[in-house]
């Protein structure tokens, strides 16, 4: 039984945007002994648009106060994250805790308010990081039941678990992990050039028009590369395509109708879990190429 | 002489390129003795890979063939190829250096004669082309090649084959058992000219070298426009063979760039215009577009600049561009931002030809042994034994050749204090 | 010396005893050109073959070898023996191995076989005309060196030469050693890691080494008014304001540096003038050595303080070349004003390119980490601020604006300009301006072709083998260092200059051992003449590439063996052919020509000669027997020392003698010339515009004669060249000469 | 207008790694990267040079930093190793505190206005709350209007309990302490300077 730290951050909490990544993290953490232990009371990470309203210190106050809950809670066992989001605040930023002695005095400073410090020392890690490095490529094939054989996915990495910090050492244009991931289910990676480019990220709120257009690239993409399936690992990235795929058809005169699902989801379905295990109930567009599987 | 027991002194120069070759002529001209040490089977380094020199755009074996009619002549050089320095005792003036000689699997007894790469069955990517061709497992790399006896790859020295070959030599010089040995030499002086190796381009992942069969290096470039390349000359993109007429070279492709060669390759912005003057001048019709930053055509150099620059068929962008894509058609998309206009542009071409940078050799693959030299950050060599050409710096043919020359003065000083 | 005893040996490996009837060959040999010792072997560059050889040799049968077997590029280690003549015909890369030859084609054969003996028959002939050199040695040489001018590259020349152990002489116009560095306030990193740190001027410690050191001779507020004679014996006159002192040395270093491009011709756009606030580089240098950097217009602190990259440089109505070293000139300065004033400084540069090769990128870094700001742009107008220092109107490229610089100081970076006397090489040699002084000249060469170093082709500066031997000159012993031969920096200058010390301390020692320098190191042949044969037509004086010939008052050449490049373009200019080498001659090729057999008219076997300069095209003709490429059977090729030796004499001996055309393969010539000897083939060309009038003096038609441009890369091209050329004289009429 | 360093170090010393910006070389990698390169009117090197020129208002008033999606391509790519993403946000954050961009700059509005007062509210994202209060910031009709257009996807997302039907949300437990930190951390972060 591997323990660790967990942030599940807003999205993942019970009925937010990436309840679907959540519950089927949740089911795949069952099925290989890996407990996850919450942090009580944690707060938001800030995400990557807080630094507007924020700007640096309130910004990282808030990740330094889940750090210090958690070192509080749970010493300095290593703390998952599911969102890339948070994986980067956080990661973001203990470094320049632990880098800049000025910025470690000032959060400590505001942190005391809150009866907290934090010092540094908690490794931030994606679950992804956690499964190659901790679980390795073996077990995960390993576990394999329902082989998703035939299966056409798109393999989408997107921004934040990518750059600037990478996971597991892989390279920043062309990273394989994901379409690694998906071989392991015994589905097909189709060839996907547009695997890290950008879906607008939090821009889909604000700038939505020009988002949308870079979104409906990556779609189209994916469609043009014969993929059933897009998978990704980012909750904004799920929910920028999934969602928005409506208003893309309708402002851009496309038609796209196709699945956006997190890696969690497909290992979990290959492993035998239920279609609720995998939480595939939980997508706004049905993800019926995977049906033949359930 | 000035000094007839200095004279008596022998001068270790490592390397055989246009450095390397440069100081020993030089210094056994001035009356001493130099021991020549190269690690490949044949003498000229990079500059014979080169298919011109800028700015006179004339072959480099013209040159070389000099310095080799010298060495040939000049009974005070000695010289070793496929041969490694292991080891450096002593100081300035006294040094003992220990030498490793690998084996060629063919003696010096060689006509050239070529019988037996005729009956050798067995092709490699030839290196000297960088893998672009097949050429035989014996071999020499180029018809100009010097010392011009053959060499044996060591794979193949292990197979049958290579046996029944050696019976075939009609001067007995094929020796498939031939073993590396050591050897150790007093010598006052050690002058590193080890040169440079091209950076690898498949590090630089943005611009898809690798990925893309239609981006290439400079240095591949240069076997591509030679009449002895794997193209005979005909500059053609490797995906379908279709004359490259469009072409683009990317500056700084490595170099000035903290992601991989922090300095400035020196050489790149001047190869870069004279590869252009290879695509104009073979095809009238071509369209040449050069992305940089900036334009380090240094002193005179300045006047090739400005003769490119009149030709309306070369473009120049000031811009690093920030990746390549490929589109449909298989032609590399450059795409950037040139910050002279403020435009962002995604220009296809046939063809995109890499500026790789200068990696010294002397970082990776001919490190100076047993601290006998210090190293700035890069690797070049700054301290300790002396250092020629590119492994001090990067450099220009005319400046490597300066600097070796100089450099068989800074020897010739350590064999006086010698003697 | 003894009589020639010639042992001619031949080589029957690699397919050579197959090919060819060695009967027939021997016999020609023996017979034909009476070798008295005639042998062959099986492999002659094995062990064996050479013992044979140096058999012959140890029991004095022999003393003059040819080798006939392959190219003389291959196997010189082995066929190297200790004697003074030795000749190698090549039959099989220049003969077997570019001739197809298909089995039972006896056509073929017999041409084969027919060029097979003509080759050996032209080695005979020409190691029967071969005389042993005896070099040109000289009792009272010297072995010192003089080094004119006595800054950063002069001292470090200096100081190398005595390192070394030579003596050297060092001349110095002015008062003081150390030239421009004096002025110097710090100097930049260029070799030294991390290249950021600026350092302290280090001139004043090299100075008193140069001045400590007995082996150099030091002569302040001086020059030197003459310079005569030849390496080895320059005679030299060093005048000061009191005395004149005449000196011997043996070579000479030129390291008189630069001046700085006049500000006052400036383009007025810089505001040169416009106020005492824009300044050049050295007038800034100056101010920050001497401490407060602050606005001349009125004493106060200069803390805003802009810099004009390239000011003149790179612009052909001024300097058309890049200066080199001034981006990280001003770079440095810039650190000046933020050393000095801290937080306060505002420095701006504006550039054209920012050029800091190498390992300089990290300065760049550096002086940005500083807060030096760079504009690429330009400096479009200067106006002098009422409230002190300038307004600069500047076209800023990055933000596409015009801005104005509102600045305490704008400095000029000017740029480097040699003060090395040059002379035009396409000028025609004005004769006897080198007998008198020439106000401005370094050295008063006493020259017959002028007192100055030629230049390059249309570049003002005076080297002549650029790229692959960037320290000749067209004046052998004479050797330019530092920015007197190319702009450059610090690091490069002293790098420079032990270069040329090194050229220098050889020059001498090649010429005590009698030897030439490059191209021909080594060789000891030199021109010797027949005076009463001479008609004082000046060609030979004028037209020596290296300027080695004087004349007297009568117009006589007078030979200076040592400054001697040994190329023989005397030998080809001279029209009374009295001009020849031990080893090398008129007589020697013309015999040759005429040894060759050229068949009966009917035989339908033209004969084509080909001259071939052994430099570029003779390795070009190698290469392609290597790359096993057929041409015609029906050439004969005979390679010249440099196309600059050819003499006509020769094209009409090669007319009357039967042969139906002449091809001449020389190299590049032209302001990129690759002749070795800078004028070799360019010479030939212009020579042989005249061979015209000797053909229609034998009724021939003029496109029997041609001369191409060969390359050494060639091999690939040059089968296609022979091809059309032979092609082109079948087209014509058999030359009526042959049989005569 | 004339060059002028004193925006320059202000921006080197107050704005999130500012003094990166003096080590531009203007190689124009980073509008290259730029997902958005398109809609930016002065790329990321071209804004560095701005203010190194002086440009106050034309950078502060600019759109261009809030255009960054926070893709980060800039920052691996870059050549000098400027963190291009940081030095973008701090600008915008600092022509924020400045009182210099236009309050209807969309991004700018939704970041500060929406998203900030959004998480410092309760602790955590309210979802819900986030896009009703994005949708009816420009009044109850284009509420209406944008709510129509996403109808399906928010039913969707109801449907498949990705949505709280609930806008609001209750706070953190420690959100007292959690509020004094962030009081705390936005006076120090005004004094805060940039370290080199």
């Amino acid at each position: 039984m591997k323990e660790y730290t967990f942030f599940p951050g807003c999205s993942s909490e019970h009925n937010a945007s990436a309840a679907n990544m959540e519950n089927s993290i949740q089911s795949m953490c069952r099925i290989l002994g890996i407990q996850l232990n919450e942090i009580d009371d944690w707060n938001c990470c800030s995400a990557s648009i807080g630094y507007a309203g924020g700007g640096q210190l309130p910004r990282m106050a808030m990740s330094a106060r889940n750090f210090a809950l958690a070192q509080k809670q749970k010493g300095n066992t290593d703390l998952v994250a599911t969102c890339a989001a948070c994986w980067l605040s956080m990661r973001e930023t203990n470094e320049r805790i632990e880098e800049e002695p000025r910025i470690k005095q000032d959060i400590n400073t505001a942190l005391a308010e809150a009866g907290l410090s934090y010092d540094g020392h908690i490794k931030t890690r994606h679950m992804v990081e956690v499964l190659i490095e901790d679980i390795g490529w073996e077990t995960l094939q390993s576990k394999v039941t329902k082989p998703l054989t035939g299966l056409k996915a798109a393999g989408y990495v997107g921004c934040q678990t990518n750059r600037p910090f990478g996971v597991c050492g892989d390279s920043y244009e062309n990273p394989l992990y994901l379409d690694k991931m998906i071989e392991a289910t015994g589905a097909t990676a189709v060839p996907f050039p547009m695997k890290v480019a950008c879906c607008g990220g939090a821009l889909m709120f604000s700038e939505t028009e020009k988002a949308c257009v870079l979104t409906k690239q990556i779609l189209q993409s994916a469609v043009d590369n014969g993929a059933e399936v897009i998978i990704t690992p980012c909750p904004v990235c799920q929910l920028n395509l999934e969602v928005y795929q409506g208003m893309i058809n309708k402002t851009l005169g496309t038609n796209f109708n196709i699945p956006i699902l997190y890696y969690s989801q497909l290992f979990v379905l290959a492993w035998g879990g239920s279609w609720q295990d995998a939480a595939l109930h939980q997508q706004v567009i049905p993800a019926e190429p995977l049906r033949r599987f359930a | 002489m000035a000094d007839a027991h200095a004279a008596g002194q022998t001068i270790l120069v490592v390397g055989g390129g246009i450095s390397g070759l440069t100081t020993a002529v030089e210094a056994a001209e001035t009356g001493y003795n130099v021991l020549l040490v190269e690690k490949d089977p044949q003498l000229g380094g990079r500059v014979a890979q080169h298919n011109k020199y800028f700015p006179k755009l004339c072959s480099p074996v013209c040159g070389l063939e000099i310095n080799f009619q010298r060495i040939k002549n000049n009974p005070r050089i000695r010289y070793l190829t496929l041969s490694e320095v292991e080891e450096i005792q002593g100081s300035e003036g006294n040094y003992t250096v220990r030498i490793r000689k690998n084996p060629r699997f063919v003696t010096e007894a060689c006509t050239g004669c070529g019988d037996c790469a005729a009956v050798c069955t067995t092709e490699v990517a030839d290196p000297f082309n960088f893998g672009l061709n097949k050429v035989k497992a014996i071999r020499n790399n180029h018809a100009m090649a010097f010392p011009s006896w053959y060499y044996m790859d060591p794979a193949y020295a292990k197979t049958d084959e290579a046996k029944q070959v050696a019976k075939i030599c009609p001067a007995g010089a094929i020796q498939p058992d031939m073993e590396a040995s050591v050897i150790e030499e007093q010598v006052a002086a050690v002058v590193w000219a080890t040169g440079w190796k091209p950076y690898d381009a498949e590090k630089i992942l943005p611009y898809g070298f690798g990925q893309y069969a239609n981006v290439t290096t400079n240095m591949r470039f240069e076997r591509l426009a030679s009449v002895y390349g794997p193209t005979g000359g005909k500059i053609i993109r490797p995906s379908d063979g279709k004359e490259a007429k469009s072409v683009a070279f990317i500056q700084c492709a490595g170099s000035r760039d903290h992601n991989y060669l922090p300095f400035c390759s020196r050489v790149c912005c001047l190869a870069s215009m004279k590869q252009a003057t290879y695509v104009r001048d073979q095809y009238p019709d071509s369209k040449v577009t050069v992305f940089y930053i900036d334009l380090r055509a240094m002193d005179r150099y300045e006047s090739f600049l400005q003769k490119t620059r009149e030709d309306a068929n070369i473009s120049w962008i000031k811009s690093k561009p920030a990746r390549i894509e490929e589109d449909a058609n298989g032609n590399p998309v450059v795409i950037g931002e040139n910050t002279l206009t403020g435009e962002r542009y995604a220009m296809p071409f046939d063809l995109v030809v890499l500026a790789t940078g200068m990696e010294p050799h002397s970082a990776v693959d001919a490190k100076v042994p047993s601290d006998q030299a210090s190293h700035d950050e890069y690797g070049f060599v700054t301290g300790g034994v002396l250092a020629a050409g590119c492994a001090a710096a990067p450099t220009d043919v005319a400046s490597s050749v300066q600097s070796a020359t100089a450099m068989a003065m800074k020897a010739i000083h350590a064999a006086v204090k010698r003697g | 010396m003894e009589p020639k005893k010639i042992g001619c040996y031949i080589c029957t490996g690699c397919g050579i005893g197959d090919a060819l009837d060695l009967k027939a060959l021997k016999a020609i040999a023996s017979k034909e050109q009476k070798i008295p010792v005639v042998k062959d072997h099986a492999l002659l560059c094995g062990a064996e073959g050479v013992a044979m050889i140096q058999k012959d040799l140890d029991e004095g049968a022999v003393n003059a070898v040819i080798i006939a077997a392959c190219s003389h590029r291959e196997k010189s280690a082995e066929f190297r023996f200790d004697i003074d003549l030795m000749d190698r015909v090549d039959l099989r890369d220049k003969c077997l191995w570019v001739q197809d030859v298909k089995d039972g084609d006896e056509t073929a054969e017999e041409d084969r076989q027919m060029m097979a003996e003509d080759y050996l028959r032209l080695g005979s002939i020409k190691i029967k005309k071969m005389n042993v050199p005896d070099p040109f040695l000289h009792s009272e040489g010297s072995k010192d060196v003089l080094v004119v001018g006595g800054g950063l590259a002069g001292l470090t020349a200096a100081r190398d030469i005595a390192k070394a152990g030579y003596q050297a002489v060092l001349v110095e116009k002015s008062d003081v050693l150390g030239g421009k560095m004096n002025a110097m306030f710090k100097v930049t990193p260029d070799n030294k890691p991390p290249y950021r740190d600026l350092a302290d001027n280090f001139i004043g410690s090299l100075i008193s080494e140069v001045e400590a050191d007995n082996r150099i001779k030091i002569f302040k507020n001086a020059t030197v008014t003459k310079t005569s004679g030849q390496p080895g014996q320059f005679d030299l006159i060093i005048k000061n304001a009191t005395s004149t002192k005449e000196v011997r040395v043996g070579s000479i270093v030129v390291t008189t540096g630069f001046d700085l491009y006049d500000p006052t011709k400036l383009p007025s756009s810089l505001g040169y003038g416009a106020s005492p606030d824009v300044v050049t580089s050295a007038e800034f240098e100056k101010m920050a050595k001497e401490g407060k950097i602050v606005r001349k217009s009125d004493g106060q602190p200069a803390k805003r303080v802009a810099f004009a990259l390239c000011a003149g440089q790179r612009d052909k109505e001024h300097l058309d070349y890049c200066s080199g070293a001034c981006c990280i000139y001003s770079m440095k300065q810039a650190l000046y004003v933020i050393d000095q004033y801290g937080a306060d400084a505002s420095t701006y540069l504006v550039y054209q390119e920012i050029r800091t090769p190498g390992q300089m990128e990290d300065f760049y870094r550096k002086v940005q980490e500083e807060g030096g700001v760079f504009i690429k742009g330009d400096v479009t107008a200067v106006a002098g601020n009422p409230k002190g220092g300038v307004v600069v109107k500047v076209n800023d490229h990055l933000i596409r604006a015009h801005e104005s610089l509102d600045v305490d100081l704008l400095v000029l970076a000017t740029g480097m300009v040699s003060t090395v006397d040059t002379l035009d090489p396409n000028s025609p040699s004005p004769v006897g301006t080198g007998r008198d002084e020439l106000p401005g000249s370094i050295l008063n060469l006493q020259y017959r072709q002028g007192p100055s170093l030629p230049r390059l082709g249309t570049n003002d500066f005076p080297d002549s083998h650029f790229i692959c031997f960037p320290y000749e000159t067209r004046r052998t012993g004479i050797y330019v260092a530092g920015p007197a031969r190319r702009p450059m920096g610090i690091a490069a200058t002293m790098t420079d200059a032990s270069g040329a010390a090194l050229k220098a301390i050889q020059a001498v020692e090649a010429v005590a051992l009698g030897v030439g320098v490059h191209p021909r190191s080594g060789d000891l042949s030199f021109p010797s003449y027949r005076a009463e044969g001479c008609t004082q037509c000046k060609r030979c004086t004028e037209e020596c590439p290296f300027g080695a010939i004087n004349e007297d008052d009568k117009g006589n050449p007078l030979f200076n063996p040592a400054r001697c490049r040994r190329c023989s373009t005397c030998m080809g200019a001279c029209p009374q052919k009295i001009i020849s080498f031990a080893n090398y001659s008129v007589d020697m090729i013309s015999t040759m020509i005429k040894e060759i057999e050229i068949p009966e008219e009917d035989e339908e076997k033209p004969r084509i000669l080909v001259f071939a300069c052994t430099n570029d095209a003779v390795p070009a003709l190698d290469m392609m027997g290597r790359l096993r490429s057929p041409i015609s059977p029906y050439i004969r090729i005979i390679p010249l020392r440099c196309m600059g030796s050819l003499s006509l004499v020769w094209i009409a001996d090669a007319m009357s003698k039967g042969f139906d055309g002449v091809l001449l393969m020389g190299c590049r010539h032209g302001d990129n010339y690759q002749c070795h000897n800078v004028r070799g083939s360019a010479l030939a060309e212009i020579r042989l515009s005249k061979v015209s009038e000797t053909l229609q003096r034998l009724k021939l038609e003029s496109n029997r004669v041609k001369m191409v441009e060969v390359n050494i890369m060639d091999a690939e091209t040059l089968p296609g060249v022979i091809g059309d050329f032979v092609e082109q004289i079948s087209n014509l009429n058999p030359n009526p000469y042959k049989g005569f | 207008m004339a060059y002028d360093l004193s925006f320059a170090k202000d921006v080197y010393n107050k704005s999130e790694m500012g003094h990166w910006i003096k080590m531009c070389m203007q190689c124009g990698v980073c509008a290259g990267s730029c997902p958005l390169r398109a809609h930016w009117q002065h790329s990321p090197r071209q804004l560095f040079q701005m203010v190194r020129a002086g440009k106050r208002d034309e950078v502060l008033k600019s759109s261009d930093m809030w255009m960054c999606t926070s893709c980060y391509n800039c920052i691996v790519r870059c050549p000098r190793e400027l963190p291009i993403t940081h030095i973008i946000h701090g600008l915008a954050r600092y022509a924020e505190t400045e009182k210099a961009v236009d309050p209807m700059q969309p991004t700018r509005r939704f970041a500060v206005e929406v998203f900030w007062k959004n998480i410092t509210a309760t602790g955590r994202v309210g979802e819900a709350m986030l896009t009703m209060r994005l949708y009816f910031q420009d009044g109850i009709g284009a509420g209406i209007q944008r709510g129509l257009e996403m109808r399906d996807s928010a039913l969707g997302m109801l449907k498949t309990r990705r949505l709280n039907p609930i806008p609001f949300r209750g706070k953190i437990k420690g959100y007292d302490g959690f509020t004094k930190m962030l009081a705390k951390a936005a006076e120090l972060e005004a004094k805060l300077e940039n370290k080199a």
